[in-house]
């Protein structure tokens, strides 16, 4: 009997320690939840590690239970099984147990929620964020800045950052700053952190919001402040007018074809909002919303046909002649 | 033991089509019940292989978005309504009225007519796939992606279905409520029914005061795709929230509705099998209750990022972790039904301690996501998909398998290759941890759920290829079953009354398969195991009479007729106002003449 | 109506016959089905952004005596039960004739409230106070349209060579739980809806 | 279900049909009561009873089911199960409308406009019906006439935008772009609001009465960061 509960034991530990292992090499990829940057996120990942503890605890002791009876209490010839209906005192004691755990839990839970929802601190920069098929916009009404799919922030300063939604059903989640909150139509949800430590951020849409859902990504920059207020500085100004001769020439087709339609590059008469703004679209790191680097050739790729990089774009194939697209990658690009 | 012999004056044919599409036994509507949902959870089964196959590397290109988001929505849709809660009414057809000792159900042609209703709601939901694409915004349909502006021909059907299998499944709880309460075998007082009899009323119960919200729910939404309100709209003073709360009110208890059938068939198949009494027969009993109860009090817990505010989180937070009491309860009071028992290992009993261990990790990752904050970081990611896998293949799936190979005597005469369900199992077992274990890592590692595609360098491409190749193992199991089931079903039926030797509740005293009327004589019940109370009191069961004056219902075409009306009802509602009204005709000349036609 | 099942129709573990049983639990079921229609109503009150508004169009006089008319389609209908339950199939007879009619009077006040709303500007798709009242009286309107069907079935049926058969009395009484059923979701709705000032 | 059945094909207990005693005489009594209940909601209604009026109603007609479910639908005389049954789903029903309009009605994310209480309610109460001003809000500018007569004056305002807006109306000497801000608004404290408009959706209307002495007024938005981004106007009124 004792022989075959030790082989079980062991088996137990060992499933035990590798699923420990593993947990512990996600904490390093780039959109890891277990990888806090902000207080928001500490304080979920304390809640986490209490509550994966607890888990673990359980777990293991149902699943050796489990293993051990079924290894020592199988068939043999001649055994009786008990004839046991119940036991009130044990039954006391397990409901017991569950309870004292479930207290252990709720309590700081309680105490996180209060901490994290609620208004937001007084001195916080205020985001308005609004999400669309299939991007976001960001908008700093203190600073007057608008721009798409990458929001800068400055270190140790709270953010609160309103939450709307153009069309359908969103979801902000940056997973190293903060747990998500959907963007819903007709609600100003909200949501606010101190970042606080410098860097770049993967934020995704996590509401499914409809075809290209899974394409509605974006960044997050932590920056210091001065490297946010020179942010802020740059994105202020009006357009950089272009200098070169293909840059000029890629102005033009801006401004004479479908693109003002919905974009905006201020000082040209492009001056619509159903697109993301362009204004100094050359200083992204990425374009449509995050899934792809900001390059030439990439840009050439997404003005070919948006459709086929980002299956259900607004944006539809302009039927842009190999010209108009290299002059309007030009054009783009320099729009720093 | 008995034959039908006397039995029956010869009400038309036993046998060939015309006698299944016209019975009202309630074991061969639980027949119709199990081969149906078996056929539509392989369906499913291939609409999950197709998501998984797109996400096994990134970036791939072997099915586009919406096709994928198809894929996805319809995976849910017919592994909740049309595999996982038929499976549960199959066993509830052949088994509530064996084990409570009855002939039948109360309302034998109700019952034929919840099957076909269930049916042609199926067959028009799948049907979409055909007709202008599949419902594509998630089975939960949120709106406003839901609503005319964003989602096309699809989402009517997911409306028209639900309703009409929402109709269905009424019909049958209403059934199962009322022969449980009232059809008892003598003796089979409330606290003597098998822990299965009483998950089943729990669920019954569940069904019949849930769906009615849905059905509301489904109401406005139909009304804002065709008739121009504002329910859902925000601009035009709608409330896209108010769509969540209704869906989530049905919703949550829906969950229930799938995971007990199964906790009822483990709580029979571990005392059997264990050769000793469930531990703790009333604690199992109140902790089914409450958690039906408790069930209703916890919707919002889906709903927590969606900025509910301070208290109503914390209210929902709290209720949600009352939840994991009853059913810590239930999980100990199992584990010590095994413990110093005589334990045979057959098949059956495998998939039934698979599900104590299963359902704990799912049941683990549940109360994690009653911890709001915690839960924001994991709702919506695949951290949700591992959990509630673990709950409905690891919990329900399991354990429905478990009695599948528990009472396929009972049903066929005939037992299951043990070798190959042994097979089976560990297919299953190894497959299902491939696939949703490592979805636990990557949602930890921050994958969204339903995305289509995602970029490599963000710590997801082995595990997303690890889950693939896991259901893949999944799906050769499930061959080896189907496998199984023929080699089985073309052996000879010689399964004794008692296939297993050691049974405790009633089914096992007539004869495998039953005969129409179930029992020659309805058995008295003294105890909670009623045949070990008659084998250690030595009671040998009455001897039938010479001769059986049984009278069954006899068969009927009218809950056929009826079916179809309802389907036109719906039909008419996706395609023209004529053929609703046709509909409605059939609908009243089906009821007219059903309430003529005799039944004696 | 119910199937009648087999021979042990007469037998019950409880003593409470099957269609009974079943009746009380479905109207449980409407419980819940009124419940969200209601709480959709009271949810958007108030929200509409254009008129008409509530206390610009309900009109409370004439509501209330269609819902005089339904209480009173009540009591005719508890009346026709007595008879079928102690062999007077005349009085059954004349209560049930008296019940629908009172029925399709109500379902006649409903046609012409929603009539003049319409001429008002008010319908499905004008405000929320339009779609969420459509929704709730429509349904309700509709289940008093199944009891009118019902009823007259069963007025049809009991003028039949054989009448209702034995079983008369369960079959008016249980078909009378649904008309009563009607008739209180209305006390609620009228009372929210109509009563309670805007 | 007595265990002593054992014997001989078992029978289950005959359906009981024992029938309430009350009589036709009664269930007119029960009509007419019901009726006079009816009767005096209707007056409850068209009374001055203020806040009383809800409850009393709700009291009423909770009378009135309760008597129709006992008498004309025999609960009171039939098996307790059945009273069970109902009520749970009557109750659970309640709890479940309870808990949404609480819900909703406390959902302090609402945007208002999208949901305009506000708006219809001063739609209503405004007394001081005069002059009818329109304004129209966008990003990022308000658009109204310049001048205005004193007296009572409605503004009436639509957000052409695609955001949220709302409305302040301030009475101040100040230039309308030097108006004291803090945290991104325009302090209300500081100033006067003779009028607002709660925000609205994009594409929703709204409107507010006041009364306009004469004097200088600015119009702005005041949701955060709006008035800096240029959401004011100026107001004479003459």
């Amino acid at each position: 009997m004792r022989s075959s509960g030790t082989p079980a034991r062991r088996l137990v530990a060992f499933s035990v320690l590798l699923l420990i292992v593993l947990f512990a090499v996600a904490c390093n990829d780039p959109q890891s939840t277990v990888n806090p940057k902000s207080d928001n996120a500490d304080s979920v990942q304390s809640l986490y590690l209490l509550v994966f503890w607890l888990g673990m605890l359980v777990f293991v002791g149902v699943t050796l239970a489990a293993v051990v009876f079924a290894f020592v209490f199988r068939e043999r010839p001649g055994r009786q099984a008990r004839q046991i209906h119940g036991n009130t005192r044990l039954e006391i004691l397990w409901t017991f147990i569950p309870v004292v755990i479930l207290v252990v839990m709720a309590v700081p839970t309680f105490q996180v929620i209060i901490d994290t929802t609620g208004d937001p601190p007084s001195d916080s920069l205020v985001i308005v964020a609004t999400g669309h098929q299939w991007w976001f916009e960001f908008a700093y009404p203190g600073q007057g800045v608008t721009t798409a799919n990458e929001l800068h922030i400055p270190v140790n300063r709270p953010v609160s950052i309103k939450l709307l939604s153009d069309d359908v059903i969103h979801s902000f989640w940056v997973p190293q700053l903060s747990g998500k909150t959907d963007m819903v139509p007709g609600h100003e949800n909200s949501l606010f952190f101190t970042p606080n430590e410098i860097g770049e951020y993967r934020g995704q849409c996590a509401e499914f919001c409809g075809t290209s859902h899974a394409n509605m990504r974006f960044r997050v920059f932590v920056d210091s402040q001065e490297d946010f207020d020179a942010w802020v500085a740059s994105t202020l100004a009006e357009r950089i007018e272009p200098s070169d001769e293909l840059a000029t020439a890629g102005e033009q087709v801006f401004t004479t074809s479908a693109c003002i339609g919905c974009h905006t590059v201020r000082g040209t008469v492009a001056a619509a909002r159903v697109g993301p703004e362009l204004t100094h679209f050359g200083s992204r790191d990425t374009v449509a919303s995050g899934i792809m680097d900001n390059t030439p050739e990439n840009v050439a790729r997404w003005l070919r046909d948006p459709p086929a990089v980002k299956p259900g774009s607004k944006m539809p194939n302009l039927n842009l002649t190999e010209d108009q697209i290299q002059k309007l990658v030009a054009y783009l690009e320099s729009l720093k | 033991m008995a034959t039908a012999a006397g039995t029956m004056p010869a009400v038309g044919s036993h046998t060939g089509l015309w006698s299944w599409l016209t019975t009202v036994d309630h074991k061969r509507i639980g027949t119709l019940y199990g081969v149906t949902a078996v056929l539509f959870f392989m369906l499913g089964g291939l609409e999950a292989l197709a998501v998984r196959t797109q996400l096994a590397v990134p970036n791939a290109t072997v099915i586009e978005a919406g096709r994928f988001n198809q894929f996805f929505t319809m995976h849910a849709l017919t592994m909740i309504f049309l595999a996982v809660m038929p499976l549960g009414a199959a066993f509830f057809n052949w088994f509530v009225p064996l084990m409570i000792g009855a002939r039948d159900v109360a309302f034998p042609r109700l019952n034929a007519l919840s099957y076909w209703v269930f049916l042609g709601g199926g067959l028009l939901l799948v049907s979409s796939f055909i007709f202008g694409g599949a419902p594509d915004a998630g089975w939960f349909a949120y709106a406003p992606l839901s609503g005319k502006t964003y989602a096309g021909s699809g989402m009517d059907f997911y409306v028209i279905g639900l309703l009409t299998l929402g109709l269905s499944s009424l019909i049958a709880a209403l059934n199962f409520a009322v022969t449980i309460i009232n059809m008892r075998a003598p003796g089979m007082t409330m606290m003597r029914l098998p822990v299965f009899i009483w998950m089943t009323i729990v669920v019954a119960f569940l069904l019949i005061l849930s769906l009615p919200v849905l059905t509301v729910a489904l109401v406005q939404m139909l009304f804002d795709r065709n008739f121009e309100t504002n329910f859902f709209v925000a601009t035009n003073g709608g409330d896209p929230i108010l769509w969540q709360h209704l869906f989530w009110v049905f919703g949550h208890p829906e969950v229930y509705v799938l995971i007990l059938p199964s906790f009822g068939i483990i709580s029979e198949v571990l005392p059997v099998f264990s050769r000793k009494p469930l531990f703790g027969y009333t604690a199992i009993v109140f902790a089914g209750v409450s958690i039906g109860v408790l069930g209703w009090a916890v919707w919002s817990h889906h709903m927590f990022t969606t900025g509910l505010g301070t208290v109503p989180q914390i209210v929902f937070s709290a209720s949600t972790m009352a939840i994991a009491v009853p059913t810590g309860v239930k999980i100990f009071n199992w584990l010590a039904t095994m413990y110093g028992g005589n334990i045979r290992f057959t098949t059956a009993m495998y998939f039934a301690v698979s599900v104590i261990v299963l359902f704990t990790i799912g049941g683990i990752t549940g109360v994690m996501h009653a911890v709001v904050p915690v839960d924001t970081q994991q709702q919506d990611t695949y951290f949700i998909v591992a959990h509630l896998h673990y709950v409905l293949f690891g919990g329900a799936i399991m354990g429905i398998f478990s009695g599948i190979y528990y009472w396929f005597p009972k049903m066929t005469g005939r037992f299951l290759g043990e070798g190959l369900g042994k097979l089976q199992f560990w297919l299953f077992f190894i497959g299902m941890n491939l696939t949703f274990f490592p979805m636990h890592f990557l949602g930890v590692s921050g994958m969204p759920r339903r995305i289509y595609t995602y970029d490599a360098g963000l710590g997801w491409e082995m595990w997303n290829m690890v889950a693939t190749i896991g259901s893949y193992i999944i799906a050769v199991g499930m061959l080896a079953f189907v496998w199984n089931f023929f080699k089985s079903m073309r052996k000879p039926a010689t399964a004794a009354d008692d296939a297993w030797g050691m049974g405790a509740t009633l089914e096992w005293a007539t004869s495998s398969p039953p005969p129409e009327h179930d029992f020659d004589v309805i058995p008295a019940v003294h105890d909670r195991d009623p045949l070990w109370y008659n084998r250690d009191h030595g009671i040998t069961p009455e001897p039938a009479p010479a001769h059986l004056h049984i009278h069954m219902p006899p068969p009927s075409y009218y809950p056929l007729v009826m079916a179809g009306g309802v389907l036109m009802l719906g039909v008419g509602v996706l395609s023209h106002l004529a053929v609703t009204a046709l509909g409605v005709v059939i609908i009243l000349y089906s009821a007219w003449a059903w309430i003529l036609e005799p039944t004696d | 109506m119910a199937a009648a099942a087999h021979g042990t129709v007469h037998h019950s573990s409880t003593g409470i016959d099957n269609r009974k049983l079943l009746m009380w639990i479905f109207l449980a079921s409407e419980c819940l089905f009124f419940g969200s229609l209601i709480s959709a109503y009271l949810i958007f009150k108030g929200a509409s952004l254009v008129g008409p508004y509530p206390e610009e169009i309900l009109d409370i006089p004439l509501t209330s005596t269609s819902t005089f008319v339904l209480l009173m389609s009540s009591l005719s209908m508890v009346l026709a039960v007595y008879g079928a339950e102690h062999a007077r199939p005349r009085m059954m007879k004349l209560w049930l004739f008296v019940t629908v009619l009172l029925g399709l009077a109500f379902l006649g006040f409903q046609v012409y409230e929603f009539r003049a709303f319409g001429q008002e500007g008010l319908n499905l798709s004008t405000n929320q106070f339009g779609a969420t009242f459509f929704v709730l009286t429509g349904f309700h309107g509709t289940h008093v349209g199944v009891g009118v069907v019902i009823l007259s079935s069963l007025l049809f049926g009991s003028f039949r060579r054989s009448g209702l058969g034995s079983e008369a009395g369960f079959h008016v009484e249980v078909a009378g739980l649904y008309w009563h059923f009607v008739d209180i979701v209305w006390i609620v709705i009228f009372t929210l809806i109509y009563l309670i000032p805007q | 279900m007595t265990s002593d059945m054992a014997h001989g094909e078992a029978q289950l207990p005959e359906v009981e049909h024992s029938l309430p005693s009350i009589g036709p005489r009664q269930y007119v009594m029960i009509g007419v009561i019901l009726t006079v209940i009816t009767a005096i909601e209707l007056w409850v209604s068209y009374s001055s009873l203020g806040n009383l009026i809800i409850p009393v109603l709700l009291i009423l007609s909770a009378v009135k089911f309760i008597v129709v479910v006992a008498f004309f639908m025999h609960l009171r005389f039939d098996h307790p199960a059945l009273t069970r049954f109902f009520v749970f789903g009557f109750v659970l029903a309640t709890a479940i409308l309870f808990a949404l309009i609480s819900l909703f009605w406390n959902d302090a994310t609402i945007i208002e406009g999208t949901r305009q209480e506000t708006v219809h309610a001063a739609a209503e109460g405004g007394a001081a019906a005069g002059a009818k001003l329109e304004v129209a809000l966008g990003e990022f500018h308000v658009g109204a006439a310049g001048e205005a007569v004193a007296g009572g004056a409605e503004f009436d305002v639509k957000n052409d935008g695609a955001v949220p807006h709302n409305l302040r109306v301030i009475k101040t000497d100040l230039a309308p772009e030097a108006l004291p801000v803090g945290g991104g608004v325009v302090d209300e404290s500081q100033v006067e609001v003779v009028a607002s408009v709660a925000d609205l959706a994009a594409g929703a209307t709204g409107s507010a009465t006041a009364t306009l002495a004469a004097g200088s007024y600015v119009l702005i938005c005041n949701v955060p960061g709006h008035y800096q981004l240029g959401m004011y106007a100026a107001l004479t009124v003459h």
